[in-house]
């Protein structure tokens, strides 16, 4: 039985009279509905005459949100059996009757909705044993959570979902598989080493950054270079860390040697503790940094590698020649590995990196539920946001399985006799929810990974596919657009 | 303006910005419709509301890198594309259905978008 | 079940206090303005139909879990009378230095407004969330002359009297998050900041931008647009001179993404950013420079100068130009990217706590039971900010519970 | 599967300006897969059809239906009722069911809402593209599994007419591939390069279209 419940704030809505009349419902006024006291003094009323459905009516202050999630945990009603409408002080009772009987119509198709809990797995599967992944591991173990380091390259597939995830593995000797499940994976898996043996790099004379430090150190007073040039920015904005790197390794390279040094950098990155002060030492020591725009030139000729680009500060074109050069590798390499992405099967950002660019995933989160990602393979290379990431990760994953998964049955439901197998929902789905129940011939939604967007239901060509809590008919109903109740709750129910 | 303007509404943007438009005049004709996601809503949809006797379809999604489902508003902005192009096939005027998007915190763009459907519409129906 | 104290409601305390709260903590979060949220309320949102990642809605959302969850207790124009540390427990007398609005209890009904004498109640309504706060300057109780006119019309004992003498709260780990003081271009007059009306600071245009589409001063004659727009970056930052030799991070992340709207809404505007070194603010900012330079914005090398009147009221920026010496650039409006800097109030908050910031200013993430996030201890963004304080809110519980906190805290989460 | 797409709005609006009662009635296999015609196009085209009506002061009444397949008799009994209130069925199925819908209502106007294309493939969500021509004899085994007769626009079989460019068909380079193109690399793939030297012999067509309209009849499976 539906309640009608009137604030007294709220004065008159329409007839009262009317109201009963419009749904064959029952209408009980009561005081400031919207207070702790108004929910419980509602929630009474709900259990006494046994209403499951409520639909609250309030003036324009009213917080609709917050009253209905109130009024569901007060009387224990399901998601989507309290509605809740605001009316301005303006407003015609004609008006405020068809909203009070679209809500009404929009109620009455809501079905009964249950939650299945499932204890999960409460071990953390770590991708990648560089800096970040052993942060991450040492933020879940102090957190009092067992975690697993693995190598990206040994993982071989990943199923399931958030608090049970399969993942197999090739034994360490190689022969054959093995297979254990998690309860989350963290994945920082950095990103590949650029190949120095291809362009921008000549074996000897154009080098990788990364390698640079090691090989000055590995060299004798006759065969240290008489100058050294550092590129950034070659393929795309480096970060700080780049630029971080750069910094040190020249002034590594002048405490070996005397030694003429440059960087060409599109912009000198100091966003972050320290990195202004380590810049002016760079400078004082006699590093030279050259702001160039555009492309830059580097050929390895004669004995020397020639480095052309145009100077933004002077606004003329600079050459230098010198006897060894350091490209950064960042943007270089292709990123990350398509194999492990595919497997996650999460997004990437526009330069490829795992973790689409999207501001409600930053820092640590990914589409799926479970999967997190932190340092440079999502593209933070700096070291201090890189740790920060791991340690959001590890928070995010004890957080999501200190308790049992708890999974909202009102996830899409396909119609088996409509499904064409179309395959349209199974490749739009963000989060991987729709797969393809072979027996039955159709798709079908993991309740677990379904986030209730409804995007497949709004996609699919044959309409098989049904939100239950915003069905057409709902939605129609909402939008005023259905005449009356009853042709509407005519619809079949899922 | 004959009939009023559905604002099909994601509820992570679109919905919580009317909210704080609270009951400023501009909301004056408009219903809002909540929706999980601007993902949600069909051509069909659309056009059937306009059907019942709606003089617009505003759908409201997040911008795009801000949509909670990642993908949602791009949907919408390409059914709703199909949308106009119906409408202008059936000789309707395609600014029938719009497609905005506004992010929960942008009060005064989405007052903006709807003054301008409005004016739209009325301007099409000086037309018509 | 441990109980912590948060200082400080921006984005950075939020953000731990919700991450207490989540792990089954009891959560004390302490805010010395009349109303949570700090600066970030009067951000705007810098999306065009594509976001630019500033992070304004997430953190609404980030208030909006606050607001809802029952962990979480919330106390603002707090006024820290004392504090104490022994064995590990941090015990802290929070007074209150006005009365004021738990925005958990307000349930928006706006009854109070009317009721107050001296108009001194606003209501902030954006986002997702709603609440009233009262503007403390305005308000005319004192401890000698109370006045309870707002706290009797509250129907729901929303609102709290001053309370001097303050009540105690105890503590296994304190967080500071104590937020940061905009850079006051006063102090380089030469940028025409005060005298023409036409020049902004970053915040002012950000503000204006969360009330208005076009950036005009609400008196200003006529609301149309600018049509040049100049972005003046690192004022106040990396400056030895004014000892403020750090980037403030931030300066360059809203300077493009305030470019990039205005560019947006008005593809007829000539927007310029005049910079040192853009920085990396954004996952994305190759395809973001690209996007801006197919917009027609030019990111210029070298910031002017000082900044004058021309003729129609528009604006003469003196750059300095390598290859001619000083070369002038005109304009209708200038915009100030100010950086952060310390707030002066926090550093004498974290002293009483023992924490000593460092030279320019900036607090240690600090160690044991109290921690520092957000601007306080380093210059960053919003997404930024909300990630050390998670991060901070993690060594806490971590640290506190010497590794075991994990299956005790989710043992009834 | 058989490709279709939607005829253009205004054909369609011309197609059915004498009905008042009209069935819109929707396949639900092939193209519901191809999106030319499942229940979601049905109701657009339904629902652009009676704004339009709306709009020039037209009363009609237009309903919607969409069944299994059109191209099997008992699954139209699930529509008998819609079909005899209408003047007129809009199929939006491919022509075979357009047609069969004809035939098992004999006498009821049929007007095809789709345009049949070709039997082809999903390359990617929302774009499909033509692999077979039903020439009735199929000979991709000896072009490494690919069918000159169809993707080669000019159905050529003994190697390319030369006229493509960066494997590109000169017919419309920037959709269609060349065939020959394709097959030449498949075959270098295979390390069967060589065997195109052979000779393809006259090709019988009326295996296909051109041996009039085609006709199976499987023994075993009549009743």
């Amino acid at each position: 039985m539906t309640g009608i419940f009137l604030c007294s704030c709220l004065g008159e809505v329409c007839g009262r009279a009317e109201l009963e009349k419009a749904a064959g419902a029952r209408v009980f006024p009561g005081e400031r509905l919207c207070t702790p006291q108004g929910t419980a003094s509602m929630a009474v009323s709900i259990r006494e005459h046994g209403v499951d459905r409520a639909l609250v009516l309030g003036c324009a202050a009213a917080q609709v949100d917050a009253v209905c999630a109130s009024l569901r945990k007060a009387a224990c009603l399901g998601t989507g059996r309290v509605r809740a409408l605001r009316f301005a002080k303006r407003g015609n009772a004609e008006g405020r009757a068809a909203s009070v009987r679209a809500a009404l119509a929009a109620l009455d198709l809501v079905p009964e909705v249950r939650t299945r809990k499932t204890k999960p797995n409460r071990e953390v599967l770590v991708i990648g044993c560089g800096a970040t992944g052993r942060a991450a591991s040492e933020a879940l173990a102090s957190l009092g959570r067992t975690a697993l380091m693995t190598e990206a390259a040994s993982v071989t597939d990943i199923r399931g979902s958030a608090g049970r995830f399969t993942v197999r593995f090739r034994n360490v000797g190689g022969d054959g598989e093995n297979a254990r499940t998690f309860g989350a994976l963290i994945v920082a898996a950095g990103l590949p080493e650029p190949d120095a043996s291809r362009k921008p790099f000549v074996p000897g004379r154009i080098i990788p950054l990364a390698d640079l430090s090691d090989r000055l150190s590995g060299l004798s007073r006759r065969e240290f270079p008489a100058s050294l040039a550092v590129v950034l920015d070659m393929e795309i904005d480096e970060t700080r860390a780049g630029f971080e790197e750069a910094c040190r390794a020249c002034l590594d390279a002048k405490s070996l040697r005397p030694v003429e040094t440059w960087v060409f950098l599109h912009d000198a990155r100091v966003a972050g503790p320290g990195l202004e002060d380590l810049y002016d030492r760079a400078r004082e020591a006699g590093v030279q940094f050259v702001k160039y725009g555009g492309r830059i030139r580097l050929d390895a000729a004669g004995s020397g590698v020639k480095v052309r680009a145009r100077d933004t500060v002077l606004g003329e074109e600079v050459e230098i020649s010198c006897g060894l050069a350091a490209v950064s590798g960042y943007g270089l390499a292709t990123p990350a590995d398509a194999e492990l992405t595919a497997m996650l099967g999460i997004g990437t950002d526009a330069l490829g990196r795992l973790q689409e660019n999207n501001i409600r995933l930053l820092p640590e989160l990914t589409g799926r539920a479970g999967i997190f990602v932190a340092g440079a393979c999502r593209g933070a290379t700096y070291g201090p946001d890189a740790v920060r990431d791991a340690r959001n990760a590890a928070l995010s994953a004890h957080e999501l399985l200190s308790r049992p998964v708890e999974t909202e049955l009102s996830h899409a439901v396909v119609d088996g006799d409509k499904c064409a197998l179309c395959l349209t929902c199974v490749r739009l789905c963000p989060f991987r929810a729709m797969t393809v129940n072979a027996e039955k011939k159709q798709a079908e939604c993991v309740p677990e990974s379904c986030m209730h967007c409804g995007l497949c239901a709004g996609e699919c060509p044959n309409k098989a596919i049904t939100l239950p809590l915003w069905s057409d008919g709902i939605i129609l109903a909402l939008s005023g657009a259905a005449p009356d109740a009853a042709s509407v709750a005519k619809e079949k129910r899922p | 303006m004959k009939g009023g303007i559905v604002a099909l509404c994601c509820e992570n943007s679109g919905w919580k910005a009317l909210a704080s438009l609270g009951d400023d005049p501009v909301l004056d004709g408009v219903e809002a419709v909540r929706l999980p996601c601007s993902g949600k809503a069909e051509t069909g949809m659309m056009l059937k509301i306009l059907e019942k006797g709606a003089a617009g379809v505003l759908v409201l999604g997040c911008p795009k890198d801000d949509c909670t489902f990642l993908r949602g508003s791009a949907r919408a902005q390409k059914r709703v594309a199909v949308a106009r192009a119906a409408l202008k096939d059936a000789g309707v005027g395609e600014e029938r259905v719009r497609m905005e998007f506004i992010s929960s915190v942008d009060t005064p763009r989405l007052a903006e978008a709807i003054r301008a459907m409005k004016a739209a519409l009325e301007a099409h129906e000086g037309k018509a | 079940m441990s109980t912590y104290i948060v200082v400080g409601s921006g984005v950075a305390g939020c953000a731990a206090a919700l991450a207490f709260a989540k792990a089954g903590n009891k959560v004390e979060l302490l805010e010395a303005e009349g109303r949570i949220g700090g600066k970030v309320l009067s951000y705007c949102c810098k999306a065009t139909d594509s976001c630019s990642r500033c992070g304004v809605c997430t953190a609404h959302d980030l208030f909006a879990q606050i607001l809802a969850h029952p962990g979480v207790a919330i106390r603002t124009a707090v006024d820290l009378r004392t504090v104490r540390e022994a064995g590990g427990r941090t015990s802290v007398r929070v007074g209150a230095s006005g009365p004021w609005i738990d925005p958990k209890a307000c349930i928006d009904c706006g009854r109070c407004v009317p009721a107050c004498p001296s108009r001194a109640i606003r209501r902030y309504a954006r986002g997702g969330v709603s609440f009233h706060h009262i503007e403390g300057t305005q308000c005319a109780d004192a401890p000698d002359a109370p006045c309870p006119s707002c706290r009797n019309a509250c129907p729901t004992g929303a609102i709290h009297a001053a309370d001097p003498a303050g009540t105690l709260k105890k503590a296994d780990g304190v967080l500071l998050a104590l937020g940061h003081r905009p850079f006051d271009p006063a102090l380089k007059p030469r940028l025409g900041y005060g005298r023409f009306p036409n020049v902004f600071t970053g915040a002012e245009a950000e503000e204006i931008l969360s009330r208005r589409t076009t950036l005009t001063r609400a008196d200003a004659a006529s609301t149309a647009a600018p049509r040049s727009v100049a972005f003046i970056q690192c004022v106040g930052s990396r400056d030895p001179l004014l000892k403020r030799n750090w980037c403030s991070a931030v300066c360059c992340a809203y300077a493009l993404r305030l470019a990039r709207l205005l560019a947006h809404r008005d593809p007829g505007a000539e927007i310029t950013v005049y910079a040192i070194d853009v920085q990396d603010f954004d996952k994305a900012l190759t395809p973001l420079r690209a996007e801006l330079e197919a917009k027609g914005v030019k990111i210029v090398r070298g910031v002017p100068s000082s900044v004058d009147s021309a003729a129609g009221g528009r604006l003469r920026l003196l750059v300095e130009d390598p290859k001619s010496g000083a070369r002038t650039a005109e304009h209708d409006a200038v915009v100030l990217s100010v950086g952060l800097g310390p707030d002066p109030r926090a550093r004498a908050t974290a002293a009483r706590f023992g924490l000593d910031p460092d030279a320019d200013g900036f607090l240690p993430e600090g160690g044991g039971g109290v921690r520092a996030a957000g601007t306080c201890a380093a210059p960053q963004g919003i997404p930024g900010s909300m990630a050390q304080g998670r991060a901070a809110a993690l060594e806490l519980m971590s640290g506190r519970a010497g590794g075991h906190v994990g299956s005790r805290a989710g043992g009834h989460g | 599967m058989i490709t279709a797409v939607r005829k253009p709005f205004d054909e369609i609006r011309d197609l059915v300006k004498g009905y008042d009662r009209l069935l819109i009635l929707g396949c639900g296999t092939c193209v519901t897969v191809c999106m030319a015609g499942g229940e979601k196009e049905v109701g657009i085209l339904a629902s652009t059809l009676r704004l339009a009506d709306q709009k020039d002061g037209r009363s009609r009444e237009i309903t919607e239906a969409t069944i299994e397949r059109q191209c099997d008799r008992e699954f139209f009994d699930a529509v008998k009722e819609k079909m005899a209130a209408a003047d007129a069925v809009l199929s939006m199925a491919c022509g075979v069911g357009a047609q069969f819908c004809g035939e098992v209502f004999a006498g009821k106007a049929v007007l095809p809402a789709l345009n049949t294309k070709f039997y082809g493939t999903t390359e990617g969500p929302g774009v499909w593209s033509a692999r077979c021509s039903g020439c009735g004899t199929c000979v991709i085994a000896d072009f490494g599994g690919i069918c000159p007769v169809t993707r080669c626009s000019k159905s050529l079989l003994n190697g390319p007419c030369g006229g493509s460019s960066k494997g590109k068909c000169e017919v419309d380079p920037a959709n269609i591939e060349c065939g020959w193109q394709l097959i030449h690399d498949r075959m270098k793939l295979l390390g069967r390069l060589a065997d195109l030297e052979a000779v393809q012999p006259l090709k019988d067509w009326s295996t296909g279209r051109d041996g009039g309209p085609g006709r199976i009849v499987k023994e075993d499976a009549t009743l």
